[in-house]
C-alpha cells in the first residue's frame, strides 16, 4: 500500500486478495482495479457481491493485502450515515463547509439536492432520502480528490437522484466519483465506466463496461441506453 | 468431649491486652475444665453484646456499664455476673510541654478529644459540671477512629484506653522522643464502671449453675492471665489474636492491665463494685443519659465461688 | 414522578417499620433491641426538628459533593477514555483510589486537608463518583460508528466532538445514572460525617449508633428517605424535561 | 492489559509514597504523622506475608460478592425496568436500600443475619450492586426500535427477549462497568471487614487504624491495589474476549 | 379509529389530518384512501412527501385523527430494522416461523431471496442487501392480512427484487402487500394499484393509478409499461 509513482488513475489497487475472517472462499482472489482519474463512475454488482468491502478497501478503511495507490485524498460515504442530533441540518452543513467558496456551493447543492425546506431541522426528523441527500452534500463540501458513494442515494427518488447526478457532473468536472447503486439504467445512462463486479470464480472478476456518461446537455438514445444495459446484465 | 456446652461469649472490642483473661480461660482449658466449650467473638463499635445475649445469639457478652445501665433503662432482660475492670482504663493523653494537668480545673480553656455518645462524653461532660467549667469554657473536638489531629497538635487532649492505645501511642510519641503523660479522670474524682461480664436474665434463672461455672472459669482466667509469673505467656497467647502489636508492647499492655483488673489487689479480680455501678447510674441520670433510676443493685449477681 | 418516589417511600419504610414491630412483638423483645411504638413516637417527636436541621446541613454537602462529582467523573472519565498512555494512568488511578476504602485512607485525607469541609467534600465526592465514572468511561469508548465516520475521515475528528458525540447519544442512560446517584452523593456525605465531620445527619447517627439508639436511627433514616426521595424524583423530572427538549423523535422508517 | 494494569498501579502508589515523604520531609512531620522510609520497610518485611493471607481471604468473598451483586443487580434491574407499578416499587426499594450508609444499618443486619459469611457477603453486596443496578437499568429502559419493532409488531414481545435485546446491544458497555465494579467489590469486602468480621485484610486495616499505625495500613493498601489490579485486568481481558467472540465486527455499509 | 362494519378494503383511512409537532403546514390535510384487499400495490411518490409516515399511520403505528379501519392484522416493515445479534440468520428464521407450514416456506424462501449460503452467518456480517432480504422474509412468515414494505428491497439488486417481487405474488395471491419503493418502472410493471402521494396543497393528495400487474406467466409488454410510467410521472 505505498504511493509509488504518480499513478493516471484516481485509485489503484493490483493483486487484490480477501476473505472475512471465518468465511469459506475468498471474497477477491487477485483483483486488479484501476478507477480512471476524473468522472462519474459506478460500481455495479449483485447483492452481496462485495461492493461495499471492495469501496472500503479502495477508500484505505479495510486492511488488505493488495498494491494500493490513490491520486489525491479519497472519502468514502454510506447510506446510513447519521449527523450529530444536536444541531440543525444547516448548522451542521455549515461548520463542515471546509473553505469560504464551500458556502455559496453549499446553497447550490442546498437548493439543487431539494433539501433547503429542511435545514432548521435535525437529522432524526428527516425522510430517509431527505437523510441521503443531507450527508451527501456535506461530503461534496470537502477537500477530495475521489468520492465513494456506497448507496448514498438509495432512498432518493429517481427524479431527485438524476437531478443530483447531473450536479455533480457540471460543479466537480476534475473529480472522480464511484457511484455504487442498483438501478442499471441509471448507471448506464449516467455513468462514464460501469466496473462490473463478478464473483471470485469468474475470471476475470471485474469488466469495465463503457457507460453513456449522460449530462444535462447531451441526453442518451433510448437505443444506445439499451444496447449498455443489456451488455452490463450478459456481462454480469 | 460431646458433652460440652457450646457457650457464645461476645467481647465488646478486639482481643487485645483489654481481653486477656478470656484468652487464657479459652487457651489453659479452664473453660473446658468447667464443661463449658467456648467461642469467644471480637466485638467491634457495631457489635452490641447486650442485644446479642437478648436475641440468644450469645450467652455471654462484656459491655461497658453505660450500656448495661442504658439497656436496663429500656428494659433489657440482662444482669452483671463480673466487672472486668476495677479501675476505667480511660484516661487522655496529653503533652506535658505544651498542657499542664494537675486536677480538673486545668481542664478549663484545653481543646479535649470526646467521641461523641461515648461514655467518655458522659465522664468528660461530668467532671467538667463538678469543676464548675462550662461547656463555653473549652473546645471539645469529635474524635474519630485516627489520633491524625492529636498528632498535628490540633488538640490537647485524646481519649484512649490507659492499657491498650496508651502503650501504642506512647511508644511512637517516645520514639519521637515527645513526653506524654495520661489525665485519669478517677483521680479527678469521678468512678465510672468500665467493661463487665453479662448475661441474660432468663440463663441466670434456668441454669444458674451454668452461669456460676462460666463465671468461675473466667475469674480464673483472669487471675491467671494478671499472675506475674505468667506474664510471659500471656503475652505469647494474646500475640496469637493480636499480631499487629509487636510482644515487648503487648507484656506492657498487660502489667497495666494488671493495675486495672488486679485493683487493689489479685483478689479484687471479677469483684462487682457496688458503689462505683451506683455511682455510674447517678451520673448517667444527672446527665440524662438515662431518663429513669434502674435500681442497679438489682442486676449485679455476683457469684460467690 | 415526584411524589410517586414519596410514597413509594413511605409505604417501603412503613412496611419494614411494621416487619421490625411484628418480630418485636413476636419475640418478646425489649424496648432496647426494637424500640416499641411509643418509643418511636417520642424519638420522632423529641428529634425529627433536630434531625432536620442536621438533615439540611448534609443535603447542602450531598448536592455540592454530587455536583463536583459529576464535574469529576466527566472530567476523569473524558481524560481516560483517551487512549493514550496518560489516559490509560488516569483510569488506573481513579480505579485504585477507589479501591481504597474511606474508613482506610481518611487519615492521609485529614493529613491533606485537615477537618471540615473540605475533608467531608472530598469523602462525599470519592463515595459518589466511581459509578458516574464507570458510565461515562463505558460510554465514551464505544464508537458511534455512523455518526463518526463522517469526521474521521475528513480529519474532523476533534477529540471533544467525538466525546460530544458518544455523550449524547446516550444521553438517556446518563440521565438515569446521573440522577440515581443522587443517592449516592447522600450516601456518601452520610459516611464522610460519620468518618470526619461533628456536624450533619451522619454524624448525628453514629451518635445514635454509640447509644445503640435505635428509635433515634430510625427517625433519622426516615428523613434522610425522605428527603432523598425528593432530589431524585426532583432530579428525574427535570432528566426528563431535557431528554424531552433535546431529542427529538426520530424520523419515519 | 494485566501488565499494564499492574504497572500503572505500580508507579501511582509509589507516586503517592513519594509524595508522602516529600510531604513529612518538608513540613517536618514527626514518624507518627508519616511514617519514614525506615518505617515503611519494616512495616513491608513484618506485615507483608500476614496481610497477603488475609488478602487472600478477603478476595474469596469479594470474588463471590461480585458475582452475586451482579446477579442482583441483573435481578433488581430487570424487575425495575419494567413499567409496572410493582416494578417501580422495587426500584424504589433499590434506591432507598442504597441511600442508607451501611454502618448505619449494619446493627440491623447482625440482628437478622448475625455473624459470619452472610453478613460480611450482604454488605459486600451493598456496597457493590448499586453502579451495576443503575447501569442495568439505563440500559434495560431504553429501547431499541429497530430490533424490537419487529417482535412487538408480531406479538412476540416477551418481556425476556427485550431484556436480552437490550443487554446485548449495550454489552460493550455493560462489560466495561461489570469488570470496573471489581474494585468495588474489593471495597465492599473491606468495608464489610471493618465493620463485621474477625478475618480478612479489612479486619486488618481496622486493628492498624486503631494503633494509628500508618505504615501498616500502607502496606495493605498496597496489597489491596496489587490484587485489586489484577482481578481487574483479568476481567478486563476476559471482557475483550468475549466481546470478540460475541459481536462480530459489522458488515459493509 | 374502529373496527366497524368489515370493510371491502384492506386498510380504509378517512378524513386524515397530520402534522409533526413544530412543523409549519400539516402534511396530510383530510386525506382518504383505500387500499384494496387483495394484491401487490404500491405507495409512490417523491423524497419527503410522507410516505413512510402514511405508512406508519396505516398500520396503527403513529396515532392520528382520521377514521381508519382494517381487514385484519396489519404488519408494516423498514429498510433499516436488524435482527438479535446472538442468534445467526438460520436460526433467528426457524424461531420466528410462525406455524408448522411456515417451516417449507421458509425454505422456499431463503432460496427465492438467494440467502440459503448466509444462514449460518450473524446479522452484522450480512451485506446491506442481504439485511433487507432476511428481515423481509422473517414478516412473510407471521400471520398478516397487509403487509407493508416501506423501501424493503432498496438495497437489492433489480434481478433479485424482481425475482422477490413475483415469489410474493405467486405465494401470496390472498394478502395484501403495500410496496414503497423509488423505481417507477418496477412499480408500474409488478404493481396492481399504484397509490401516489402528492402534496398536502394538491387536491386530491392522493391519486391511484392501475398498474400492469405481471407475473412470471405474464410479461407486459415495452409500450404499455412505458404509457404507465408516463402516466405515473404526469400525476405526480
Ligand atoms: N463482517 C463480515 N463477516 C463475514 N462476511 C461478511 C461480513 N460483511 C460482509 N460479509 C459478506 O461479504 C459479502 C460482500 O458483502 P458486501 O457488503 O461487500 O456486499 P455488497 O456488494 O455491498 O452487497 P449489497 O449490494 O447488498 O450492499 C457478502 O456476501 C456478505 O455476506
Ligand atoms: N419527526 C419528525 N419531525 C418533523 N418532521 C418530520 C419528522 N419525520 C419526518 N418529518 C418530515 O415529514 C415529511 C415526510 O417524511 P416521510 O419520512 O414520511 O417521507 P417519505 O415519503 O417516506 O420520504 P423518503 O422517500 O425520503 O423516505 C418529510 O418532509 C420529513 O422531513
Ligand atoms: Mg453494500
Ligand atoms: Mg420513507
Amino acid at each position: 500500500m505505498d504511493e509509488g509513482e504518480r499513478p493516471r488513475a484516481a485509485i489503484t489497487i493490483d493483486n487484490l486478495h480477501f476473505s472475512y475472517p471465518g468465511a469459506g472462499r475468498p471474497l477477491f482472489a487477485n483483483l486488479s482495479l484501476h478507477l480512471p482519474a476524473g468522472g462519474f463512475h459506478a460500481l455495479f454488482g449483485p447483492s452481496g457481491i462485495g461492493k461495499s468491502t471492495l469501496a472500503r478497501i479502495l477508500a484505505g478503511l479495510t486492511a488488505c493485502s493488495g498494491r494500493r495507490s490513490t491520486a489525491g485524498p479519497v472519502l468514502y460515504t454510506y447510506n446510513t450515515e447519521r449527523l450529530p442530533g444536536w444541531l440543525t441540518i444547516g448548522e451542521h452543513l455549515r461548520q463542515v463547509a471546509a473553505a469560504p467558496a464551500a458556502t455559496t456551493t453549499l446553497a447550490t447543492l442546498e437548493d439543487r439536492f431539494g433539501i433547503d425546506h429542511c435545514l432548521n431541522r435535525r437529522f432524526g426528523q428527516l425522510s430517509l432520502g431527505q437523510q441521503n441527500r443531507v450527508n451527501l452534500i456535506r461530503y461534496l463540501l470537502q477537500d477530495f480528490q475521489t468520492l465513494i458513494m456506497d448507496e448514498s442515494l438509495a432512498n432518493v427518488d429517481e427524479g431527485t437522484r438524476e437531478r443530483i447526478i447531473i450536479t455533480l457532473k457540471e460543479h466537480y468536472p476534475d473529480r472522480s466519483f464511484l457511484y455504487i447503486s442498483h438501478n442499471v439504467l441509471e448507471v448506464a445512462r449516467f455513468c462514464r465506466q460501469i466496473i462490473l463486479l463478478r464473483e471470485a470464480a469468474k475470471e476475470p472478476q471485474i469488466v469495465a463496461i463503457e457507460g453513456l456518461d449522460a449530462t444535462a446537455g447531451h441526453p442518451v438514445s433510448q437505443t444506445r441506453l439499451e444496447r449498455t444495459v443489456l451488455e452490463i446484465l450478459h456481462a454480469g | 468431649t460431646a458433652a460440652d456446652e457450646q457457650i457464645a461469649y461476645r467481647l465488646k472490642w478486639l482481643i487485645n491486652a483489654s481481653t486477656a483473661g478470656d484468652v487464657v480461660a479459652e487457651a489453659e482449658g479452664l473453660f473446658a475444665a468447667e464443661g463449658l466449650q467456648v467461642a469467644i467473638l471480637p466485638g467491634g463499635p457495631e457489635r452490641d453484646a447486650i442485644r446479642e445475649v437478648e436475641l440468644g445469639r450469645a450467652h455471654f457478652g462484656v459491655a461497658s456499664a453505660d450500656q448495661v445501665i442504658r439497656g436496663l433503662a429500656k428494659g433489657a432482660p440482662i444482669v452483671v455476673v463480673a466487672q472486668l475492670f476495677q479501675v476505667n482504663p480511660l484516661n487522655w493523653i496529653y503533652r506535658p510541654e505544651q498542657t499542664t494537668i494537675s486536677s480538673g480545673d486545668d481542664l478549663r480553656g484545653k481543646v479535649i478529644g470526646v467521641t461523641y455518645g461515648g461514655n467518655d462524653e458522659t465522664i468528660l461532660r461530668t467532671l467538667l459540671q463538678r469543676h464548675h467549667i462550662g461547656e463555653e469554657e473549652v473546645q471539645l473536638f469529635s474524635v474519630r477512629h485516627d489520633y491524625t489531629p492529636f498528632y498535628q497538635k490540633k488538640v490537647d487532649l485524646w481519649p484512649l484506653y490507659r492499657n491498650a492505645q496508651g502503650v501504642i501511642i506512647g511508644e511512637k510519641l517516645r520514639a519521637a522522643g515527645e513526653a506524654f503523660a495520661f489525665f485519669n479522670p478517677d483521680q479527678a474524682g469521678v468512678r465510672f464502671v468500665a467493661n463487665s461480664v453479662i448475661t441474660s436474665a432468663k440463663l441466670l434463672a434456668e441454669k444458674p449453675e451454668l452461669v456460676q461455672r462460666f463465671t468461675t472459669a473466667l475469674r480464673r482466667g483472669w487471675q491467671l492471665a494478671m499472675a506475674p509469673e505468667h506474664a510471659e505467656r500471656t503475652a505469647e497467647l494474646i500475640h496469637r489474636f493480636d499480631r499487629e502489636t509487636p510482644l515487648p508492647l503487648i507484656r506492657e499492655q498487660l502489667a497495666l492491665t494488671r493495675e486495672l483488673v488486679a485493683h487493689p489487689s489479685p483478689a479484687d479480680i471479677g469483684r462487682i463494685d457496688l458503689v462505683a455501678w451506683q455511682e455510674t447510674e447517678a451520673i448517667m441520670l444527672e446527665q440524662k443519659q438515662i431518663d429513669r433510676p434502674v435500681d442497679i443493685a438489682t442486676a449485679l449477681h455476683p457469684l460467690a465461688e | 414522578m415526584l411524589a410517586n418516589r414519596l410514597l413509594q417511600f413511605l409505604l417501603l419504610y412503613f412496611l419494614a417499620i411494621g416487619g421490625l414491630l411484628a418480630m418485636k412483638y413476636l419475640l418478646g423483645l425489649s424496648d432496647y433491641v426494637i424500640p416499641g411504638v411509643a418509643a418511636m413516637a417520642t424519638a420522632f417527636t423529641e428529634m425529627a426538628a433536630i434531625y432536620l436541621g442536621d438533615l439540611l446541613d448534609s443535603l447542602r454537602v450531598a448536592l455540592l459533593g454530587h455536583a463536583l462529582s459529576l464535574l469529576l467523573a466527566a472530567g476523569v472519565g473524558i481524560l481516560a477514555s483517551r487512549s493514550t498512555a496518560l489516559g490509560s494512568l488516569i483510569r488506573a488511578a481513579a480505579y485504585t483510589v477507589q479501591t481504597y476504602p474511606i474508613v482506610a485512607v481518611a487519615p492521609i485525607i485529614f493529613i491533606l486537608l485537615g477537618d471540615g469541609l473540605a475533608s467531608r467534600l472530598l469523602i462525599t465526592i470519592l463515595v459518589c463518583y466511581f459509578p458516574l465514572l464507570l458510565t461515562t468511561i463505558s460510554v465514551l469508548t464505544e464508537p458511534v460508528a455512523d455518526i463518526e465516520h463522517f469526521f474521521i475521515s475528513t480529519g474532523r475528528n476533534r477529540w471533544s466532538l467525538q466525546v460530544a458525540i458518544r455523550l449524547y447519544e446516550n444521553m438517556g442512560k446518563l440521565i438515569t445514572v446521573v440522577a440515581g446517584s443522587a443517592t449516592l452523593a447522600m450516601v456518601g456525605t452520610i459516611v464522610a460525617e460519620f468518618v470526619a465531620a461533628d456536624a450533619g445527619i451522619g454524624f448525628s447517627i453514629r451518635k445514635a449508633l454509640y447509644q445503640s439508639d435505635l428509635a433515634h436511627i430510625l427517625v433519622a433514616l426516615f428523613l434522610v428517605g425522605i428527603w432523598t426521595s425528593i432530589y431524585l424524583g426532583v432530579l428525574e423530572t427535570a432528566g426528563a424535561l431535557i431528554e424531552k427538549k433535546w431529542r427529538n423523535p426520530a424520523g419515519g422508517g
